[in-house]
């Protein structure tokens, strides 16, 4: 037993993220102790480290733990998204290893800096998932966001890139204030910060119901903003198109996980459902579903139709919030659950799916339209057949364990009267259909130009990257009972 | 004692001017200091009720509030400053290079 | 002749399995084309030949024998044991109606594919298996359903009869007028038949079976029902059956082409003429007629349809042989003169006259057939001109079909004592008699009698145009008769003209027919259900009228146009105008099919494409347009995107506010 | 040991998939379709070997745990306390529809060889992952299972389509995917209202019925068991009739169909269609049947206009695809007809249906696919007289043709003669005489239009487009069917012609399956 004050009680659980921020400094450490750069290194170090957080994460599962006064908590909730959103983390660290080489010319040299800012968000994002108290979620979440500004704004020549980060830091920041005055609101009305606290603050019945719900609608834009929800949204479609495309999708995918894991844990754990904020969360879940499919099926750019597509997914996802209603909060953990692998599924495929287009678009420099991609589906039939499965999984037919997730979500709303959000969602799948089947057409319906670029160069590790991710989302589909019961069980420990 | 209410009619109005500077000016260091003021709005009910609460929680959230505005900042500039360099200007309703 | 018990039924099987085997065979031998025509001809006379005689060997057996029990089932087949419902079987039903019916399609049949040796063969037709092949199907089905022992089974064959009239007609398919003749041909019946079908199915909705004989068949259980008073299929079960025999008579109608699906036999002339001796005169369009006298029960159980049977027969005998008197094609006359004999079948069967509709059939058959032949022989002797206009003077150079086909014109003109005359005056005697007991029987009687000098009118001028005369083209000049294949079916059924009036000779005193059918059976059942007449006596009066107007009619015809070289009927403008016309009746049907039918079609599709799909195809592009709309949220410009985000907290915050109630 | 005969089955129509990608990699271009014939045989020989010797079904599969046969169940993963299975098992009403999928693919192969030459190694690998996706809708017996399976059709459908089809084929391609998607959620929603207000804790069909019978349901939301009943009905029928398809949802079809290639043509038509109507069949006329019967009357007039309306459609068509496929729509209503007048010859003449249509609509579109290839047209008023070159395709189009028309002798007649005969004394349907014999006009509508076709294209003076012969002589550059091209379509023939003779070799079965279903509704009185 170490005995200078620390807590192992507190250290222990928090193994995953500590290995995280631990490599992050590491590599900064040699940074700065060596003269040249050593990008390879750092990525080695942080595939490491993530492999490592990955096993603890695995390793914890099952335990229950309080950290730091109960400002963190370890629960299968949390342990779920750690997965989750390392297994993007680890898709866009090795793919990056190739990316950044080819795509920025300097990329080798900067490779240091890229590595710890992917740490530190990823880091912050997993805080996000364990975070109990509205101080260290504002923390995590500013954690994550900070280097995910600079990430987007990464290439630094590239005026979409500058112009995607000054838009998604300006707004990120206004979003933040919002965030932080509601919690101050919330603060105000409960006395409490921490999330148990509050909801007993409320079940004491002895607030100001008007702030309190303005508070918490107020947190519930800033996380709405998070996951780029409509009318939140307007940062991502071009924070995602002019960000370096890993980077498009590391935001794309894992920041708007951590942003529902909080919004699950906050809005589950803190507010009951007596609070007004499920009319909110059912606006927010039809306008963006909604408003994200449509506006998907009229873009030119793959890369920012897939933009438009995660923030449909993220209306897919809200469903889970928003059927949380008082007659139902029974059957809420069901919903809940579904969400949940529904967000982990998402995160494969939508990842997988942007790195197709750093492949195409980035590191062949075939273009980023539509009409770019033909024949492509023939000319690398592994990577066309990559695609096939992230874009049909994505719409929701069984190629992967989209269609699984997406399905069991619908269920989900059924199970608790939201037949009609479910029958909604529904008809956004078929909409969605549309533009997914587009690139696919492009990639195996038509031919190849005569002056297409040459595809010679095979860069393995975004290749593996791309497989990993496929071969995943298909086996997901078949091997979908751990995510589904792993995610029900998580929710119905979070809801108890 | 002051009653809470003051600071939340204060913080409000200085919510609400940061907000209306945001939503007006075009160049990004304004914005970035109205963002600010927004932020401190935030931070003044905060201090604010943990006084009236006589809960320390609500201060320490406050400082750390301060220092992510801190870094906020520095990340914020060093964007505005490849804004600079690409654009000659830091007005924020030029790069409009993306939309739709 | 005794057959040992059980080799009867073996000869009833084999009466329509022959013919079908040949068409096996011939149809797997086609694939060897043209070298292949020799054997399918060969296999089709050798099976036919030999149903013929087995058909003879079954109907002397049953002639011989009559304490053998009849109707029995010779084989059964279940179609489907249908499960938890009642099964669906298939059997050979044998009695002297059906063996009489055998023998007559099968001799005809026989007779027709000899002369084929001439009319197919001798002119080095290509596609002859093909010919074969359906000539043989043809044969099986007509057989199979000659033997059907339940409604089903007839329906079934009754349609494989018509898919070979269809191939048959279109057998000179590269001919567009033959296709379309064909197409409807195939389509009016196909009209008939739905109405066929659908008194099936109500039948077997109704009562539960569709056998024709035995315990439980269609008779006895429409009988009880409607001695029950129940109610089945929504109505009373008289009304019901009164359904049902309409529904069947459809069918009917359309096989026999009664008034007014007749329009597709004139025109299905454009098949080879040994077809339309085979098919189109005495087999196939009997179908109709034999389908009633198998049925006969059931009619028998309702004096509506008997009645509408009636009407149909009389006005169709009258009707069609208008349209024969001005046809300038031989085979025109004898199309609409089919027609009308049909007619004074069925005019008998509604009279009660069971015995004077299959004798009259049977009569009809062979001098048809006769006729028919008689005009092939004409018509390859001219290089198939078939006009009778360029015919004439051929009684010297054609002598054999001469006589033969001047027997076959006098007993279809009802000239005593050829067959027709006996035949047709029992017919007009069972409406006579009847109309005593059902005064609505007058009408078609009328009609009837008004047909006979008519008939005899049309046949005469036939016979004096193509016969007699000078030769008015030069093929005619130039015709040659053909040789044994001509003479052996011309002789038989000329000598068959002349006296198988005599199997049933009333006012001879001979009942032949009628004893061997046992209709005095038939009749006694009409008479309790109907309150017709249970035995017929001879009408002196109505026989001599009769005859007096078919010699009228005979003579008329013969003086007229024995000399003729040119068409009278020019002197009648108004008239022989809507006659050629035929009444405006098939302009009026292809009409409603081609401006009514198929344009509506095309309004429909019309309708389906602007609308239907059109409303789908607007669901996308309105889809696409808003979503093209709803993009433009996305200016570019972050101050704006930061106003979205001001604009939307104040307004959500005001809406949830206003909900929750706090505002 | 108890070999899991359906798995095996569904593995080995994948394998071959799989395989045909593989191998077509070694082997030239001309032998893939070989190839892929060959290792078709293994899922067609496999499934006709398992309905002979290895099928003991008795009665319906949803109507008693022991019913279907073959049963095989494997927990796939459980949510909100409903366990999902991987759960398969045949009975009397899917055991002829995998042999008529197995059947129609491998026909559907063989036909493919001479039209298909680009990219045959995917093209022949999709059509056996639809086959093997077709088998396991048939085969699946949990509802999600189902729904995986269902889905799972759409993506070799698109493909197939999409690449190898005609000029439009993407907007056709598109339009099947958006069109059927939609409505399979449908689907989706109205079982899952019904699931999560049973009394079940499995998503078994099975178990579902017997809940659903017992009246185990609460109530939804504000709707009692009985509202739940005919609203998860309605939305039901719905999803599954735009597959069908049934009018007013039918406009997916023609496109598809004319845009198809033929050989998939054959399988959508032939076996894709048969989805919609065992989906109407299983769910909302066996685990509905009081709702299924308080509404026949609806679902018969929906059915008899589809009968008319699709007939009347075809009419209009001169593109024989086009009139192929408006026909199958008619033929469709026949079998919604068959459904909702729940008598013993109905339903199991509707099920009947369902294969004689697959076979004859197959082998239409088929010979369909020679008369194009052979001349590149496939409008009727540019062809004639096809009869005098390639009278042995000119045959089957004759025979095809008359089947449709219901001849007797052929199965079409059979199956049509089943459900008339038993619509006709439909206790459940309203004035059922009346409405049986509207319907039935659809018969002679048929005829109408095929022998239209027939004789603009069969008779006639030969003529091709543009090129014509002499009136009595000549030859055109097309040849008839080659023999390899002859066998699926005189295979396809038979099979017609022995459902036709003998229908019971087929009609046994379904009787057995169907009989249950009537029961529910009439009491062992239909």
């Amino acid at each position: 037993m170490v005995e200078l004050g620390f807590q192992q009680a507190d250290l222990l659980p928090l193994a995953p993220e500590i290995a995280i921020l631990g490599s992050a400094l590491l590599i900064l450490l040699i940074d700065s102790f060596s003269r040249g750069k050593h990008g390879k290194a750092a990525v080695a170090i942080a595939a490491a480290s993530v492999a490592a957080a990955f096993a603890a994460s695995l390793a914890l599962y099952g335990t229950t733990a309080e950290a730091f006064g109960g400002t963190f908590v370890v629960d299968g909730f949390s342990l779920f998204f750690n997965v989750a959103i390392l297994l993007v983390t680890a898709l866009v660290v090795v793919s990056s290893l190739d990316y950044l080489e080819e795509f920025y010319p300097e990329g080798a040299d900067e490779l240091t800096e890229y590595v710890v800012l992917l740490l530190f968000a990823t880091a912050g994002m997993m805080l996000m998932a364990s975070s109990r108290s509205l101080v260290t979620a504002f923390i995590a979440l500013e954690l994550a966001a900070l280097p995910s500004y600079a990430l987007v704004a990464f290439a630094k020549r590239n005026r979409a890139s500058i112009e995607g980060g000054m838009k998604y830091f300006v707004l990120g920041a206004l979003s933040s204030a919002f965030l932080l005055y509601g919690i101050s609101l919330v603060y105000g009305a409960t006395g409490a910060f921490d999330f148990v606290a509050i909801a007993d603050a409320i079940a004491a019945g002895d607030v100001e119901p008007g702030v309190l719900s303005l508070g918490s609608l107020l947190v519930l834009f800033g996380l709405a903003f998070k996951v780029a929800a409509v009318p939140f949204h307007v940062w991502a479609p071009d924070a995602y198109t002019g960000a370096p495309t890993t980077i498009a999708a590391f935001v794309s995918s894992a920041s708007k996980i951590a942003g529902f894991v909080l919004l699950f844990r906050l809005f589950t754990t803190a507010f009951p459902a007596e609070v007004d904020w499920v009319y909110a969360a059912i606006v927010l879940s039809v306008v963006t579903m909604t408003y994200g499919n449509f506006a998907a099926a009229v873009q030119d750019s793959v890369k920012r139709m897939l933009a438009y597509s995660s923030i449909a997914h993220a209306g897919y996802a809200l469903i889970a919030v928003a059927v949380f209603s008082a007659e139902a909060t029974g059957d809420s953990a069901f919903a809940l659950g579904a969400g949940m692998s529904h967000l982990l599924v998402y995160g494969l495929m939508n990842t997988g799916a942007f790195l197709v287009v750093a492949l195409v678009d980035d590191y062949y420099g075939a273009g980023y339209t539509f009409e770019d991609y033909a024949g492509l589906g023939r000319k690398m039939p592994a990577v066309g057949l990559a695609m096939a499965v992230f874009m049909l999984s994505l719409a929701g037919l069984p190629t992967g364990g989209g269609f699984v997730s997406k399905l069991v979500l619908f269920a989900g709303a059924v199970n608790s009267g939201f037949w009609w959000l479910a029958l909604l969602g529904g008809v956004n799948s078929a909409l969605s259909l549309y533009y997914y089947t587009r690139v696919l057409k492009w990639m195996w319906v038509e031919e190849a130009p005569e002056d297409q670029v040459e595809l010679d160069r095979k860069p393995l590790a975004l290749y593996a990257s791309i497989l990993f991710a496929a071969v995943a989302t298909v086996a997901l589909l078949f091997a979908f009972a751990p995510v589904i019961e792993t995610a029900t069980a998580a929710a119905e420990a979070l809801l108890e | 004692m002051v009653p809470p209410s003051y600071y939340v009619l204060l913080s409000a109005l200085i919510f609400a001017i940061g907000l209306y500077g945001v939503l007006t000016r075009r160049n990004a260091v304004v914005i970035l200091m109205c963002v600010e003021l927004m932020l401190n709005a935030a931070n003044l009910n905060i201090v604010a009720f943990a006084a009236y609460l006589g809960d320390v929680t609500g201060q320490i959230l406050v400082l750390f509030a301060l220092a992510i505005a801190a870094a906020e900042v520095a990340v914020g500039l060093g964007i505005f400053i490849l804004v600079y360099r690409e654009y000659g200007t830091v007005d924020v309703t030029l790069p409009r290079g993306m939309r739709w | 002749m005794t057959l040992e018990p059980g080799l009867l039924e073996n000869v009833a099987v084999l009466i329509p399995l022959l013919p079908f085997a040949a068409f096996a065979v011939i149809l797997a031998g086609s694939t060897y084309g043209d070298r292949f025509d020799l054997p399918a001809t060969a296999f089709a006379i050798a099976s036919v030949t030999a149903s013929l005689l087995l058909s003879l060997v079954l109907l002397a057996e049953l002639y011989t024998h009559p304490e053998i029990p009849t109707p029995f089932t010779a084989a059964e087949a279940t179609w489907t044991a249908g499960g938890a419902a009642p099964e669906l079987t298939f059997g050979l039903m044998v009695d002297p109606l059906s063996a009489v019916m055998a023998v007559i399609v099968t001799l005809v049949a026989t007779l027709v594919l000899v002369f084929s040796l001439y009319y197919m063969n001798g002119e080095d037709e290509s596609g002859l298996p093909r010919y074969y092949a359906s000539m043989t199907l043809f044969t099986g089905s007509m057989l199979a359903f000659v033997f059907s022992d339940n409604l089903l089974m007839a329906f079934f064959f009754f349609e494989l009869i018509g898919l070979c009239s269809y191939i048959l007609i279109g057998f000179w398919y590269q001919t567009p007028s033959a296709a379309s003749a064909a197409k409807k041909a195939f389509l009016v019946t196909r009209f008939g038949d739905y109405f066929f079908l659908v008194g099936v199915a109500f039948a077997f909705a109704a009562f539960g079976t569709l056998s024709f004989h035995g315990d439980t068949s269609l008779f006895t259980a429409a009988e009880a029902a409607i001695d029950a008073g129940d109610t089945v299929l929504g109505v009373d079960a008289s009304t019901a059956v009164t359904l049902v025999a309409l529904l069947v008579l459809g069918g009917v109608i359309g096989k026999s082409a009664q008034f007014p699906l007749h329009t597709w036999l004139p025109d299905a002339m454009e098949g080879p003429t040994p077809v339309s001796a085979l098919i189109h005169a005495a087999t196939m369009v009997a179908a109709g007629v034999y389908l009633v006298a198998r049925t006969f029960e059931l009619y028998a159980l309702s004096p509506t349809a008997m009645l509408v049977v009636a009407y149909v027969g009389g006005f169709t005998a009258l009707f069609a042989a208008t349209m024969a008197l001005v046809m300038d094609d031989i085979k025109q006359v004898l199309a609409y003169s089919t027609i009308s004999q049909y007619g004074y079948m069925m005019l008998a069967l509604g009279a009660g006259g069971y015995t004077a509709a299959v004798f009259h059939l049977a009569n009809h058959a062979f001098f048809k057939a006769l006729l028919f032949l008689g005009a092939g022989s004409v018509i390859i002797a001219l290089h198939h001109k078939q006009d009778m206009w360029e015919m004439g003077g051929l009684r010297s150079r054609m002598p054999v079909t001469y006589w033969t086909f001047l027997a076959g014109a006098l007993a279809l003109a009802g000239i005593a004592p050829f067959s027709g005359f006996w035949s047709k005056d029992e017919a007009l005697l069972a409406a006579l008699t009847n109309a005593a007991n059902e005064p609505l029987l007058l009408a078609p009687l009328a009609l009837g009698v008004l047909a006979v000098p008519v008939t005899a009118f049309y046949t005469m001028r036939m016979h004096a145009l193509t016969f007699h005369g000078e030769a008015r083209s030069e093929a005619a000049e130039e015709a040659e008769e053909g040789g044994w294949p001509v003479y052996l079916p011309l002789g038989v059924l000329g000598a068959l003209a002349v006296v198988s009036g005599f199997a049933n000779a009333a006012p001879l005193g001979v009942k032949e027919l009628s004893g061997f059918l046992g209709a005095s059976d038939l009749y006694g059942y009409a008479a309790t259900h109907l309150g017709y007449a249970d035995a017929f006596t001879v009408n002196y009066a109505l026989l001599v009228v009769a005859l007096a107007l078919a010699f009228a009619g005979a003579i008329a015809g013969y003086l007229l146009y024995r000399d003729a070289d040119e068409p009278l009927k020019r002197r009648f403008d108004p008239v022989t105008e809507a006659l050629e016309r035929r009444y405006y009746l098939d302009g009026a049907q292809t009409r409603f099919a081609e401006d009514g039918v198929l344009e509506g079609s095309r309004w429909v599709n019309r309708f389906d494409v602007d609308v239907v799909d059109g409303l789908v195809d607007a669901v996308s592009t309105t889809a696409l347009q808003s979503g093209d709309a709803l993009r433009r949220v996305q200016t570019g410009v972050v101050r704006d995107y930061a106003a979205v985000i001001a604009f939307s907290v104040v307004v959500l915050a005001l809406l949830v506010g206003l909900l929750g109630g706090w505002i | 040991m108890e070999v899991p005969w359906l798995t095996l089955l569904l593995t080995v129509t994948f394998a071959a998939a799989v395989a045909t990608l593989a191998v077509g990699r070694y082997v030239s271009d001309e032998r893939t379709g070989h190839v892929a014939f060959a290792l078709s045989l293994a899922p067609l020989l496999l499934s006709i070997y398992i309905w002979l010797m290895e099928f003991t079904a008795d009665g319906n599969a949803l109507l008693g745990a022991d019913n279907a046969a073959l049963q095989e169940s494997y927990s796939w993963f459980t949510f909100a306390g409903y366990e999902v299975q991987y759960y398969v098992g045949v009975d009397g009403i899917s055991m002829p529809l995998v042999v008529l999928t197995t059947l129609l693919a491998s026909a559907a192969i063989m036909s493919a060889w001479p039209s298909i030459t680009s990219h045959r190694k995917e093209f022949y690998s999709l059509v056996l992952f639809l086959e093997a996706a077709l088998i396991g809708v048939f085969v699946a017996l949990d509802l999600f299972l189902f729904f995986v399976f269902w889905e799972a059709v759409l993506i070799p459908m698109y493909f197939l389509i999409a690449v190898w089809g005609g000029s439009d084929r993407r907007y056709a391609a598109m339009k099947f995917l958006i069109y059927t998607n939609p409505a399979f959620l449908v689907v989706f929603v109205s079982a899952t209202a019904l699931i999560f207000s049973a009394d079940v804790n499995t998503l078994s069909i099975v178990d579902l019925t017997a809940a659903v019978h017992d009246d185990a349901l609460t109530g939804y939301f504000g709707l009692t068991p009985e509202q739940l009943k005919l609203a998860a009905f309605a939305g039901l029928f719905i999803g599954f009739a735009v597959k069908v398809p049934v009018v007013p949802f039918h406009t997916w079809l023609p496109d598809a169909h004319v845009e198809a290639p033929s050989p998939v043509s054959v399988l959508l038509a032939g076996v894709l269609l048969k989805m919609g109507t065992y989906g109407l069949l299983r769910f909302n006329f066996t685990v509905l049947p009081e709702a299924a019967a308080a509404v026949a009357g609806l679902v018969a007039a929906v059915g008899v206009v589809s009968v008319i309306y699709g007939a009347l459609l075809a009419m209009a068509q001169t593109d024989l695809k086009r009139i192929v496929a408006y026909s199958s729509i008619s033929s469709m209503g026949y079998v919604l007809l068959g459904l909702a007048a729940y008598t013993y010859y109905s339903v199991g003449g509707a099920t009947f249906q369902m294969i004689s249509h697959g076979l004859i609509s197959g082998l239409m579109f088929m010979v369909v696919g020679v008369v194009y290839h052979e001349t590149h047209h496939r409008d009727v008023r540019e062809l004639s007289g096809l009869w005098r070159q390639t009278p042995v395709a000119a045959f089957i189009f004759l025979a095809a043709a008359f089947a449709y028309m219901g001849l007797p002798g052929m199965s079409g007649f059979a199956a049509e003669a089943f459900v008339f005969i038993g619509s006709a004394a439909s206790t459940t349907i309203p004035y059922a005489p009346l409405v049986t014999m509207t319907a039935m006009f659809g018969i002679v509508l048929v005829a109408g239009y095929l022998l239209f076709a027939l004789q603009k294209t069969l008779f006639g003076e030969l003529r091709i487009g543009e090129h014509q012969t002499a009136a009595d002589g000549g030859s055109l550059d097309v040849s008839d069917v080659s023999l390899a091209q002859a066998v699926p379509l005189f295979a396809l023939l038979a099979a017609i012609v022995l459902l036709g003779v003998q229908p019971d070799v087929v009609y046994d079965v379904i009787a057995d399956g169907t009989a249950g279903v009537v029961d529910l509704v009439t009491g062992g009185d239909g």
